[in-house]
């Protein structure tokens, strides 16, 4: 009848594990082709970086007092990505919204790896890079730690903390998996996957352990994601730059960032979906319910940003008026269009309708969209409030270079050479979270009535 | 310890200070004339880079003391004036907590200290900075010295090498030097010994640098001018660059 | 002597829950009963006390350590090393609050995952009794056998249960 | 021996001594020869001497670590200066150690050709830079950033300094005897050109050369300089000299013309002034007005600028003064000047009240035809306000402790073409351009080149290469001033009598050599004796006759005394001025050459503080520091007010051609509020055809840190002006000049236009560049 339910149909496990398995052991000529193409931009983007590294700063198009530029805006946006994946399987976990299963290994990947490319550009963009461990807090023979006052310190503790709980979060989930994988493979990747599988066996205690583990991670991990985001909001709120000193860059971070995640979430389970015929996993009711997220996400991204534009609308302080004139009269008039267009005014009454939101065509163009506002809202944060600020005899405009561009593609080629390497290593939909799912939903014959039985966990 | 987890315990204007000087810079706007000598002394005196044509349009030269020209008006009813901004060496500066490593901090005796060697560069100071007075190191300085104009720099100053932030120093070499010469003198420092390049270039005296902490030096009585005031103050930074208006005031 | 280990692999969580009663039946200690399976089920699934885990514990104990680790390494730093900054204090409460609280989260996020490691004994050199079944969704019952005599009767109730394939193991 | 020892020991082996006493900032001052065992390796010693940077002699402290000049300071207590010292004097530890500097002696074959000889001892200087280690790869480069900071130390290549050394030795007999048979062969035809450090004791030199060999008197140019105001002030005052003019005890100055601050014979000595009128004194905050075209940096600190036609100024000043004397209404004034009528009489009305008050002129209304009334009429207001032997009035110049120190007037353009033209028909035989580049006081107009083309030997003393030069048989480079003796006094009056000792705290760069030094060798070898071993003996012998006046405690002589402190100072003015109230004849229009239906615009060339009369360019800091009006820096530009950029479409950095009906030039634009609609403002002298890597107008140097090329700083705006002389002082009307100006449709290349404040301009938009500054934004006027 057409409606959409959860779970769709029960295979058995062996058609899952045929159906999800089967990305990691075979090959086509199409990821051969992706990882050449995303391999490419990323070694580019690597020798554009080390290029930079050995010539100077000067190459950017960066100047006083334009320090900061495209590359924290590329910064933020890819913080801003990492957010969603750990943040949505957590949440999922917690509230033990079933309808997770299909999705949380594909998103928790995803915030690893934007975490990972996010997490270059503050080394990226450092004046002397190879100096970069004078920010760690390790003992040292130079008498001198570094400055826990420094909002960048902050952010660097946050993101060791959310990368690890992260990576953890992923890893320790995908140890049942890695058994299976074991028991699958055969030559060289068994021997990697029995080295993941950590000699897994699937014992009561292990289950046990794990579960206990995996609640306890995601407990940890969500408080930290958005003490992640709204850190790297301090790094501009800390300041006294004119548009970024406010009290509502923490959640308008927070909110961006999952608003922005979730849309790269949509995007990647689309793209799996096709890529691997995940129909059967992936269905309309998950892009329903994780575009409703998004929705909702996206409305109150906007009703912040309208709070905050219409603070400093209305209140005029001076400094604040010039800023914000460059944004929404001046230079930057266009881009704030365009951002209002890519991710409000189009997208958001889109996705109020369950038609949109449930066609993946729909939804893949619509997420990319969102995330080109995203990226632009971003910029339209870092560079305006740089450009004129202090006195009016240094102002000045900002022009980003060709190596700045190249750093522009190179996160988003890294993250996908890092994506396509780890199809190669793990299933991307969490076999036997799958298969548990498939338990929970069991139904008992008793006389002629087929009954759920309903298991707790 | 009250003063050390109260922010009120080291507003430096008040609170306890280490070396009992804090060195304060008076600029007399009524006398300024734009002639930009403090400009050029400042380069010779601190071994500022040059950055050539094309880097210094682009906003990459160094002038760790500039001399900001604004316009008003329109012609023939047309105004102008000059004011040498230079860093503020502000007492509660924006620019010191934000940086990761303690590149720039606040010393005993009010300096808003730079450490070249710990700097690594992320420039977060500058975004911090109201008054845009600190100075990256873009490209490697000591590249664009052809020989033999190296012969010039002043050993006393580090040259500073890229990816450094860089900025006024109060011509600190002056200040150790000074101190160290009245030690072994056995005495004190006496106000006007020494001045900063700046002020010591500037032919109408605009410039008057000294010790805020002693009440009988130069620059004390002259902050007690009614003309006083201070680059955004309302931004609660406290600097002790306090200039004096110029006019009837 | 070597732990002998039987091994039986059920097609079906019923035929497996059955063996095991078989099992504590012919008064098979149930700490030397175990099951593998592919996914997790409710405790009560087998007929076996329940496990306890002490992860959530262990967790909270080192986001405790970690807060305090945290606060001595920011406010440590500023005592020892009284640079002033900015006119900001030398003891920052609320940027070492910050810098707490991310401690605590690297200390409780490390600790679960070690901890779990440690309880599950993972990873392992051992050889330890495993079925390849398991992945394809088999539950596998394992029992310890102290008493060799007691292998034969383990092997005989387990298939009367419906077992497919049964194993010795030993280590 | 490497090159540190080297300058130590060969600069410090003079005989006489003396111990370092405590004056200014603690600084210890030492007379020239101080031995080596009295230096600390890395404490500085401090020489008093004085910069020749330009003509304003302002009293210099040189600052020596380890024979190196680290840095040039003003000397406290000097009359000119009072210790602060000007960019350009700053600059000059630059033009000591200037890359593109001569290395020695040059005698060349080939005009433009850099001899042999020369070529060779320049690649062994440059093997022994080369021998240094220095960061010069990208590799090097980042390992500077990791293992140390600070510069790399200098490692002299020992085999190539001596080398070196050795060569510099061998070229300059050589070079000497090439000298004196240039002499020899032009004995009575020979002129000689002296640039403005060619002053004191070392004129004298040179003109009793030029007496030995009965050649005319050497000429002193002075780009664009002030032969009208001396002819103006010898019609008011009685001399045609630049009286004292004491602003710090004024209580109204009237400014004409715009660059007393800036360009002026005498800045620092202006500004010091300038300081002290309106804050020395208790409750007295002396005015400044200022009259001028163009509004400039001194309007910018003026309490009112009062607009007024080009070449105009003499009306505005012609209102002030009484009938009888040749004075016109306000309401004639505003008519002819179009400025307010209302400003007028307020100014009249301060001129009126306000004394002692002080009038006078500068280089915009000496820029004009009509620059001598003009000039005429503002010394006038200093009589009729009784301002004259006041103080805080204009004061007569104290002569010169030494009669032979006074300085020598410079020759006015007229004088100079005059010369010019005997060159090109051949009735000079041989030419000595001492430290000058003649090419800076010619419009192109004149084709110069073609006339020094016709003489037979040239020989140029420049330190640095330059247009003179570039057209030289011989190049003889001088020393600077820091590395030589030498004396100047003052140009303008200071209040003072003032005799600057110039000692050299370091020795010459490579095989630079003082003119003096080659003179009396080459007159000697030429059969002239004049006299004297070197110039030291020379000038010891000059000093000698000063012996009773300066006063030497204890055993020190009192050659050591003034070595010491620089010279002597004394205190007081001379004789007063017998000055009288001319009449004027009503006010004389200006000429300007041009079309004005085709030539628009009035060409306002700017003399900036910069480049000041060309020396400048060649130095990078000044190059690369921002103009104080219009921040721009790296050569020149042309700046369009507001409204006629407005009205030929263009904005900041587009390109347009300036053409006046003698060349035109391809300039950046600059929108500058402070020029009325009708006219353009364009830098003077920012370039040099055959110049230095910094200020040649073609470029190409590589900047090695960026590996950007420098694009050169263009054709300088001498291309434009009209060849229009003022006939009375026969100096250059170089103001004279009609342009149009083209939009060429494109912006500048990259570098070509340098902007340190790339700031909006308020005009685009009032609100938004002082609305951040509304804390300071309290106008000079209450």
């Amino acid at each position: 009848m057409g409606m959409i339910v959860h779970p769709p149909e029960l295979y058995p496990d062996e058609q899952i594990n045929q159906d999800v398995l089967r990305p990691v052991f075979v090959t086509t000529w199409r990821w051969w082709i992706l990882v050449a193409i995303s391999g490419g931009g990323f070694m580019a983007g690597l020798a554009t970086w080390f290029y930079m590294m050995a010539t100077g700063m000067w190459v950017t198009g960066l100047h006083r007092p334009v320090m900061w530029g495209l590359l924290i805006s590329n910064y933020v946006f890819w913080i801003g990505l990492s957010n969603s994946g750990t943040v949505i399987s957590a949440m999922l976990r917690l509230s033990k919204a079933d309808w997770r299963r299909p999705i949380t290994r594909a998103a928790e990947a995803m915030t690893v790896f934007a975490l990972l490319i996010a997490a270059q550009f503050p080394l990226i963009h450092l004046g002397r890079t190879w100096l970069f461990y004078y920010i760690l807090p390790y003992v040292n023979q130079r008498l001198l730690w570094n400055n826990f006052r420094s909002p960048l310190v902050w952010d660097m503790m946050a993101i060791m903390a959310y990368l690890g709980g992260s990576m953890l979060y992923l890893y320790l989930p995908t140890l049942p998996d890695f058994a299976i994988l074991r028991d699958h493979a055969d030559g060289i990747k068994k021997k990697m996957f029995t080295l993941f599988a950590l000699g897994w066996r699937g014992t009561r205690g292990e289950w046990t352990t794990l579960n206990a583990c995996i609640l306890s991670l995601a407990l940890l991990v969500l408080p930290v994601a958005v003490s992640m985001h709204t850190i790297v909001s301090w790094d501009f709120g800390m300041t006294l730059v004119p548009l970024w000193h406010t009290s509502i860059f923490g959640p308008y971070f927070v909110i961006g960032a999952l608003y922005s995640g979730m849309a790269l979430v949509i995007t990647i389970i689309l793209i799996l979906r096709w890529a691997f015929g995940w129909q059967r996993y992936i269905t309309p009711y998950h892009l329903d319910k994780l575009g409703k997220i998004m929705l909702v996400a996206g409305l109150v991204w906007f009703y912040l940003w309208f709070n905050d534009y219409v603070t400093s609308w209305y209140g005029k302080l001076p400094e604040e008026k010039i800023i914000f004139d460059l944004k929404n009269a001046g230079t930057y008039y266009w881009w704030q269009i365009t951002m209002m267009l890519a991710n409000t005014m189009v997208t958001l009454p889109l996705l109020a309708f369950k038609k949109f939101r449930t066609s993946p065509l729909a939804m893949f163009i619509l997420t990319i969209f969102i995330n080109i506002g995203m990226w632009i809202e971003r910029l339209l944060i870092v560079v305006p409030s740089l450009v004129e600020k202090g006195p009016s005899f240094t102002w000045t405009t900002y022009h980003p270079t060709w190596v700045e561009w190249m750093l522009t593609v190179y996160p988003l080629a890294g993250f996908m050479v890092l994506y396509l390497l780890f199809i190669k290593i793990a299933p991307l939909i969490s076999v036997w979270e799958i298969r548990e799912d498939k338990v929970a939903y069991a139904t008992k014959k008793m006389g002629q009535a087929e009954l759920r039985a309903v298991v707790a966990e | 310890m009250a003063d050390w987890i109260s922010d009120k315990g080291l507003q430096t204007t008040t609170g306890p200070r280490g070396a009992g000087r804090r060195w304060g810079l008076v600029v007399d706007l009524d006398k300024c004339t734009g002639c930009g000598g403090c400009v050029i002394a400042c380069h010779a005196e601190n071994n500022l880079a040059l950055a050539g044509p094309i880097d210094t349009d682009q906003g990459r030269s160094f002038d760790w003391i500039r001399i900001e020209r604004y316009w008003e008006g329109e012609y023939p009813d047309v105004k102008a004036q000059f004011i040498p901004v230079m860093c503020q060496q502000c007492e509660a500066a924006p620019c010191e907590p934000v940086c990761p490593v303690f590149a720039t901090y606040h010393t005993a005796e009010g300096l808003n200290a730079m450490v070249y060697n710990r700097c690594i560069g992320t420039r977060f100071c500058e975004n911090n900075d109201p008054y845009n007075v600190r100075y990256f190191n873009w490209f490697e300085p000591a590249l664009n010295w052809p020989d033999p104009l190296p012969n010039q720099l002043n050993p006393a100053v580090s040259v500073r090498s890229r990816g450094v932030m860089e900025k006024c120093t109060f011509c600190v070499q002056r200040i150790r030097d000074h101190e160290e010469q009245a030690r072994i003198e056995g005495r004190v420092l006496k106000d006007g010994e020494f001045t900063t390049a700046c002020a010591q270039s500037c032919p109408a005296k605009v410039l008057i640098f000294g010790d805020l902490d002693d009440p009988a030096s130069a620059v004390s009585q002259l902050v007690q001018s009614d003309r006083r005031f201070r680059l955004f103050e309302s931004l609660g930074t406290e600097p002790v660059v306090y200039y004096l208006k110029g006019g009837q005031g | 002597m070597a732990d002998v280990y039987v091994v039986a692999t059920f097609p079906e969580v019923d035929t497996a829950a059955d063996g095991i009663k078989r099992l504590l039946d012919a008064h098979f200690a149930a700490r030397n009963i175990d099951v593998l399976t592919g996914v997790p089920y409710p405790p009560e699934t087998w007929g076996l006390p329940a496990l306890k885990s002490n992860i959530r514990k262990i967790a909270a104990l080192f986001f405790a350590i970690g807060a305090a680790c945290g606060f001595t390494v920011a406010a440590g730093t500023g005592w020892l090393y009284p640079l002033p900054t900015g006119a900001k204090a030398i003891i920052t409460l609320p940027a070492y609050g910050i810098i707490t609280y991310e401690f605590a989260t690297i200390f409780g996020v490390f600790a679960a995952a070690i901890g779990t490691l440690a309880e599950t004994r993972l990873p392992t050199m051992k050889s330890l009794p495993y079925h390849p079944k398991v992945s394809e969704g088999w539950p596998t019952v394992t029992v310890r056998c102290p008493d060799s005599q007691n292998i034969d009767n383990a092997e005989s109730l387990l298939r009367l249960a419906g077992a497919q394939d049964v194993l010795r193991h030993a280590i | 021996m490497d090159r540190r020892d080297f300058l130590k020991l060969s600069g410090l082996t003079a005989s006489a001594l003396a111990l370092g006493a405590c004056q200014d900032y603690n600084a210890r001052l030492e007379a020239y020869a101080v031995r080596p065992e009295e230096i600390v390796p890395g404490m500085p010693t401090y020489f008093a001497t004085a910069c020749e940077m330009c003509p304003a002699a302002c009293g210099a402290m040189a600052r020596v670590l380890e024979g190196r000049v680290v840095k040039l300071e003003g000397l406290l207590d000097h009359p000119v200066n009072h210790g602060g010292l000007c960019a350009l004097g700053q600059a000059s530890v630059q033009l000591e150690y200037h890359p593109d500097r001569f290395y020695g002696p040059d005698i060349r074959t080939t005009r433009g050709q850099p001899g042999t000889a020369y070529l060779t001892l320049k690649r062994t200087i440059h093997a022994a830079f080369a021998a240094t280690s220095r960061p010069t790869k990208l590799v090097d480069n980042m390992k500077v950033g990791v293992m140390s900071f600070g510069k790399p130390d200098f490692k002299l290549g020992d085999r190539e300094w001596a080398d070196a050394h050795a060569q510099t030795a061998q070229l300059w007999p050589a070079a000497i005897s090439r000298l004196a048979s240039g002499l020899a062969s032009g004995r009575g035809a020979t002129l000689i050109l002296v640039g403005h450090q060619i002053r004191g004791h070392r004129y004298s030199l040179l003109a009793r050369l030029a007496t030995v060999l009965g050649a005319p008197a050497p000429v002193v140019v002075e780009p664009f300089g002030d032969e009208a105001i001396r002819v103006a002030n010898a019609a008011v005052y009685g001399r045609p000299e630049i009286p004292t003019y004491d602003l710090a005890n004024s209580e109204l100055v009237i400014l004409f013309g715009d660059d007393l601050f800036t360009s002026g014979l005498a800045p620092t000595h202006y500004t010091w002034g300038y300081g002290a009128m309106r804050r020395a004194r208790q409750d007295i905050r002396g005015k400044l007005i200022v009259v001028g075209t163009r509004f400039g940096e001194a309007a910018a600190v003026a309490d009112a600028f009062i607009a007024v036609k080009p070449g105009t100024h003499g009306a505005i000043a012609q209102a002030l003064l009484p009938p009888a004397s040749g004075g016109i209404s306000p309401a004639a004034a505003a008519s002819l000047t179009g400025s307010s009528q209302d400003q007028i009489e307020e100014l009249a009305r301060l001129y009126r009240t306000l004394k002692p008050v002080i009038a006078l002129g500068g280089t915009e209304v000496a820029a004009q035809t009509n620059a001598v009334p003009a000039l005429t009429a503002i010394a006038a207001l200093n009589v009729a306000a009784g301002s004259v032997n006041r103080t805080g009035g204009v004061l007569a110049v104290a002569p010169p402790p030494l009669a032979g120190m006074a300085p020598p007037a410079s020759a006015s353009y007229r004088v100079l073409r005059d010369w010019a033209d005997k060159m090109a028909a051949g009735a000079i035989r041989s030419l000595l351009l001492v430290n000058v580049d003649p090419f800076m006081a010619f419009p192109e107009a004149y084709d110069l080149r073609g006339a020094m083309g016709k003489v037979p030997f040239i020989a140029s003393f420049s330190t640095l290469p330059d247009d003179g030069s570039a057209l030289a048989d011989l190049i003889l480079p001088d020393s600077t001033f820091l590395e030589r003796w030498g004396d100047s006094t003052p140009a303008v009056g200071v209040g003072a009598a003032v005799g600057n000792l110039i000692q050299p705290p370091v020795d010459p760069f490579f095989a630079a050599r003082p003119v003096e030094d080659v003179i009396l060798a080459a007159a000697k070898q030429a059969g002239h004796d004049l006299g004297y071993a070197d110039g030291e003996a020379y000038f010891k012998a000059m000093w000698a006759k000063l012996a009773p006046d300066i006063s030497a405690p204890g055993t020190q002589s009192p050659w050591v005394k003034a070595l010491r402190v620089g010279g002597i100072r004394r205190a007081g003015n001379g004789p007063d001025f017998a000055a009288h109230l001319p009449t004027l004849a009503p006010p004389e229009a200006p000429a300007f050459r041009g079309d004005p239906a085709t030539r628009p615009f009035h060409l306002v060339p700017v003399r900036s503080s910069r480049y000041r009369n060309g020396l400048g360019t060649a130095l990078p800091w000044l190059q690369e520091w921002g103009d104080p009006m219009v921040t721009g820096a790296w050569g020149g530009w042309v700046e369009l007010s507001p409204k006629a950029a407005a009205k030929l479409g263009v904005s900041q950095y587009d390109e347009v051609k300036v053409e006046s009906d003698r060349g035109s030039l391809l300039l950046g634009v600059v929108v500058y509020p402070g020029l009325p609609e009708d006219a353009v403002g364009i830098p003077l002298n920012y370039s040099r055809i055959h110049g230095t890597r910094y200020d040649s107008a073609a470029g190409g140097t590589i900047w090695e840190a960026t590996q950007k090329t420098d694009p050169g700083r263009g054709a300088d705006v001498r291309a434009l002006i009209e060849e229009v002389i003022e006939p009375r002082s026969g100096q250059l009307a170089w103001g004279s000049t009609r342009v149009s100006v083209t939009p060429t449709g494109r912006q500048v290349p990259p570098g070509k236009l340098v902007l340190v404040s790339k700031s909006v301009q308020p005009q685009e938009n009032p609100a938004l560049p002082h609305a951040i500054h509304r804390e300071f934004k309290v106008w000079p006027i209450g």
